[in-house]
């Protein structure tokens, strides 16, 4: 057991994927000898060498298409897109490519490959190297979509998407790179699909992701302690595929369902969440669902603005009290 | 129609480094490409090609060419025009045809269409039908065989309007720089969809005027000369298998037929046509044939044998029942189904 | 008043705007000389010449690029981007440019352009040129996004999406193009963030989207006939401004909310409309929000494989009968 | 270094085509962008610029050389490094410093950020800091000048690192095709984030040996010395303005400090930074100042009223609030709001 930051545990995941398997390679811009612009792949270079772990060119449509083709054809890449907003560049191999290529081929050719991004916002880097793009990700059928919120998920997320025979997209988050955790030592391994609930509780479901995770977390404490409401905080770790059985029986039990995103609100994974909520779990419901979201509008760069826009604890105690006080139940 | 290895006719028989053995198999697949893709039209016509399709009438001398000079194992990577290289690497027509005319028969059952004829088996890599997208996964494929140090070779084939999307920029450096054995193919057949792509391009051969700004060795030749493509791919080859890295090849060729099915292609001026079908590349080599002394008989047989096949592998195709219901939700992902959730 | 196709329409479209302002400017592949590959655009450059409407290398990047750099400095660019699959290769300009600019500039610099696609499925196209893209478009703030369903939407929603200040997205629908409707003469302009309700009723909402709202009206009319259910049928043709206030209005009356959607379903518009009515209207509501979609999968070259993947008038009265008789209401 | 251009020194104020005044200019542009830069690092380590920077030091002789060859209603088109252009087209010190510290009386009131200057009314059309992004923009905006007949050039600076994707591909064959008035400016600085360009780029000057590619003459030149890059810009201008079409000039240089404030630059070689210090663009100009003949009391008055100018700004930035919160959802639509829905 020792504590690792988040930003370690990503190069420790890799890491011990590539012991593991002499087939996990790895490219991306300033990710080898630099060891990242984030230094969350420091020390892959000096392991494994240039042969496994490559500095390329800003060239995100050669990265991906690159990663694709050796993926089809044997390899296990992980390529990295530095920001999370790059994939705008490269959403050819997202949407069109990647997820498509099994199907197209009638099964003949799969792309088993990890994209890491650096996801999100909190570090005043403006509107285009703040953004969440899970849902970017999540509407492409054909992807798996993960965005692990603590050091030892990132590696047994990590693990278990590279060795997954689908194209995985893994958004680690900017700001929580520096946040610490404890990890046990030797091999860890995950599972993709698995929601997490973080802390158990009776009155509402509380669903959050990466970064929104500890902030959920902390407002579910205050609910508790200032307005006696007991929140059941889910961590939802994996887009796709979705634990829906978890969500369902956690609103089953709750009656209440909260999304806490930190995409801006149109089309967020907890839009569909919420309407396969409104769907199945309809009777179980006693209250309306009810979505914490950014506003729908690109991020500014101020910092003061900036933590104005992403859901943070003290919003997320204003309005789940609000609207449990308001509820006609 | 400058550069490189344009000379191609030889004096006569002697000196001949192709032989009558490959000149008779390069016959055979242009003759089958051309009756198979005329099949195809008809077909289309008859409504039994529901969708769309592209056509390699006029360019069959670079499937065939470049494929023949192909090793097992070599892995080509096509675009929505790829029927001509998909048979040329030896697929049967009748999974050609039938996936052209979605049936259970078809390549991929009818789940792909004609955009996207894959065959691994037969190193058909997959057809990609957003310009440009293969030309970075015939890259990924290469690294692949430098990184397990095999010894195959990934070929890559678009047209010339495919030179001007940034794909194709990335996708030239990137194998320049790590030096993969990668040869990408260049049809230049004059025309975008229906724009001319001297309309569009700021250089005159958008390949290989381009080639320098990668290190690379500017290459044109004749697209519709077999024998010529056949020794052009092939000294790529070389290179590539012996680690000499990438090479862009600018095939100069012409399609007889519009862009696509429903094209009746009259934006070209006139003339244009009659002047590209005089350098007919069937028509070319059946004459070449006859210049190195092949029988009136043999290539005769070629074209029988031919059209023999075209007309089981349609009868085949014909009685093929479209694929069941349930194949929709199959192979989305790798456990074969297509579930999101639990 | 004139029986127009939805492919005429789109012409005359354009032409309205182009006659009634100079820096209204039309570029795209094969769109000029041939008039566009769905043949929608005929006409265009023999009338306004090739200054104005302009033939571009496939450089889809470029394109839009262009139009927006044109587009902050005076003109007023129409670009089309021939299928709508392949907004993916410049998905930049979607994402992180036209949108952002006036935001990140703080008012100084505004984007008014519109972007044509070939949207949606139906054609035996495959899986890379059959896409239903709405929602690629809809969750990115700072776009407006249309869907036109007819003939005289097409041309009312395309003039007002040139006049408006905004970049906005007109999908047009590949299967629709042949579809005839009356049009009446002279100068249409029509209001962008307006539904349209096309079938009072007053037991189900079912709301859909181009090709999807001839469906929708279709089962309506065999629920009406067969099963005594009495839907009312809204075109939402507006995702972005969205006309929550009809909608809204409509549940209200109904108490019961179906969607009918193209797209595949995760993240999907009817899930962002699911998740608004499951907190606004949560206790209008009688029984469980449907959304009926295609399946979460990459689309099938084969005709017959097609057809069952894109909701269709007999599923939708399949499912929203067998719903409604199982309600607990 | 080689190419067109290069040779700049003149042999004394004889045939002076540059003269005093433009040269005090280009003096006094250099300076304050140094000192501005330098200040915005000391500000970024007292913790009062919060985010990210991206610092010119070391190639302030480019911006100050381009701007001075531009005429009003020019439009430029910078990147996240885009300070000294910005502050080159005579946008005032605390607006930029303001921006970098997210205050209320930066360019954007905080709302974009340092990577993101505008200033339309100087004719800054925007920093973009997505690679390669702005090449097609300022390509629409030359558009729009040739269109309304406009003689607005519009000038798009860029990073060695840019030459490599898709975009800058796509705008130059466009650039080229459509002859826009267009001038693209690549600032080599011989790295792109942290690897070097030579290690990921085909040839040896991403830029100009891709020229040709476009039907482009092939320019590179000293972006050291700033009448050098004044003359070569001043050449493409009144190509542009005459209808002559796009120019593609990569200007050599090297940045002083790392990528961006947080990078110490460890990956650069030993010596490498000392060999470039020797021909800074500030020193350089500074000695032609004086082999021209120009007084030390003037040099000396420019270089204090730089500083005044500096302390002058971080003042009143230091001074300057946050913007008011409701900022937060203004200018999301062009009705000045960012109502999704009614
Ligand atoms: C990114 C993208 N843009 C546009 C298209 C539409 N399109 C299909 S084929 C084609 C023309 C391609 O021309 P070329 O590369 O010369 O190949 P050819 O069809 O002549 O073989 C175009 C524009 C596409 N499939 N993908
Ligand atoms: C599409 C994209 N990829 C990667 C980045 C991250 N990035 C920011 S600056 C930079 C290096 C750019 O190098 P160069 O063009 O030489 O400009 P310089 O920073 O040296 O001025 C990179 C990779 C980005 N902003 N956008
Ligand atoms: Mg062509
Ligand atoms: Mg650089």
């Amino acid at each position: 057991m020792a504590e690792l930051t988040y930003r370690d545990a990503v190069a420790r995941a890799i890491a011990q994927e590539m012991e593991r398997d002499e087939n996990v390679v790895f490219l991306g811009e300033d990710v080898a000898k630099a060891g990242g612009v984030f230094k969350s792949t420091v020390g892959l270079y000096e392991k494994f060498g240039p042969r496994r772990v490559r500095d390329t060119p800003i060239s995100e449509q050669a990265i991906l298409g690159a990663a694709m083709g050796a993926a089809m054809t044997g390899l296990r890449p992980i390529a990295e897109i530095m920001f999370a907003d790059f994939v705008a560049v490269c959403f050819d191999y997202i949407a069109n490519e990647f997820p498509k290529l099994r199907y197209m081929t009638n099964g003949q050719l799969g792309c088993p490959l990890v994209v890491r991004t650096g996801n999100g916002g909190g570090a005043r880097f403006g509107a285009q190297h703040s953004q969440s793009i899970e849902n970017w990700t999540m509407m492409i059928p054909g992807l798996k979509v993960v965005a692990p919120s603590s050091p030892v998920d990132v590696i047994g997320l990590m693990a278990a998407a590279v060795r997954d025979d689908n194209p995985v997209i893994f958004h680690e988050h900017k700001s929580l790179y520096a946040v610490k955790g404890e990890v046990p030592d030797g091999e860890i391994i995950d599972t993709l699909g698995t929601a997490k609930i973080l802390r158990p509780g009776k009155d509402a479901t509380i669903l959050a992701l990466a970064l929104m995770v500890p902030r959920a977390l902390a407002a579910a404490e205050t609910l508790a302690a200032e307005h006696g409401i007991d929140c059941e905080v889910i961590d939802v770790r994996s887009l796709v595929p979705l634990d829906t059985a978890t969500i369902l029986a956690s609103v089953a039990k709750t009656g209440r369902l909260f999304t806490v995103e930190e995409n801006p609100r149109l089309c967020g994974w907890g839009a569909e969440i919420a309407s396969i909520v409104a769907d199945e779990a309809f009777w179980d419901l006693d209250g309306p669902i009810v979505r914490i979201t950014t506003p729908h509008i690109p991020l500014p760069a101020a910092d003061h603005l900036e933590d104005l826009a992403l859901p943070n604890a003290p919003r997320i105690v204003e309005k789940i009290s609000r609207v449990m006080n308001g509820s006609k139940r | 129609m400058s550069g490189k290895h344009t000379g191609s006719r030889k004096a006569g028989l002697s000196n001949d480094d192709i032989g009558p053995e490959t000149r008779l198999e390069l016959y055979r697949l242009q003759v089958e490409i051309r009756d198979c893709e005329k099949r195809a039209n008809d077909l289309f016509f008859q409504n039994l090609i529901k969708g769309t399709s592209h056509l390699s009438l006029g360019q069959e001398a670079i499937a065939a060419g470049v494929a023949m000079a192909m090793q097992p194992g070599d892995k080509s990577f096509c675009t929505y025009r790829g029927h001509a290289h998909t048979l040329a690497r030896g697929v049967p027509m009748e999974q050609v045809l039938g996936e052209l005319m979605l049936r259970d028969v078809g390549l991929m059952r009818g789940k792909g269409g004609s955009m996207h004829l894959t065959s691994v088996e037969h190193g058909v890599m997959g057809s990609y039908a957003i310009i440009g997208a293969h030309l970075p996964i015939a890259c990924g494929s290469a690294w692949r065989a430098q990184y397990l140090g095999q010894k195959d070779v990934s070929v890559c084939f678009f047209g010339d309007g495919t030179t001007n999307i940034g794909a194709f920029h990335e996708a030239l450096n990137f194998a320049a720089i790590w030096k993969l054995p990668v040869v990408f193919i260049c049809e230049n057949n004059l025309y975008m969809e229906y724009t001319p792509i001297g309309d569009v391009t700021a250089v005159e051969h958008p390949a290989a005027d381009r080639a320098s700004a990668y290190g690379l060795e500017r290459i044109v030749v004749d697209g519709n000369d077999a024998d010529v493509v056949y020794r052009t791919a092939q000294a790529a080859f070389v290179k590539a298998r012996d680690g000499g890295g990438p090479s862009l090849i600018e095939c100069m060729t012409y399609r007889h037929s519009g862009h696509s099915r429903a094209d009746p292609a009259k934006y070209r001026p006139e003339g244009e046509l009659e002047k590209w079908l005089e350098r007919d590349p069937v028509k070319i080599y059946r004459e070449r044939l006859r210049e190195f002394g092949i029988s009136e008989a043999e290539i005769t047989a070629i074209d029988a044998e031919s059209k023999r096949k075209v007309e089981a592998a349609t009868e085949l195709c014909k009685a093929s029942p479209p694929a069941p219901a349930e194949l929709l939700t199959t192979d989305v992902y790798a456990d074969g189904g297509w579930s999101w959730r639990n």
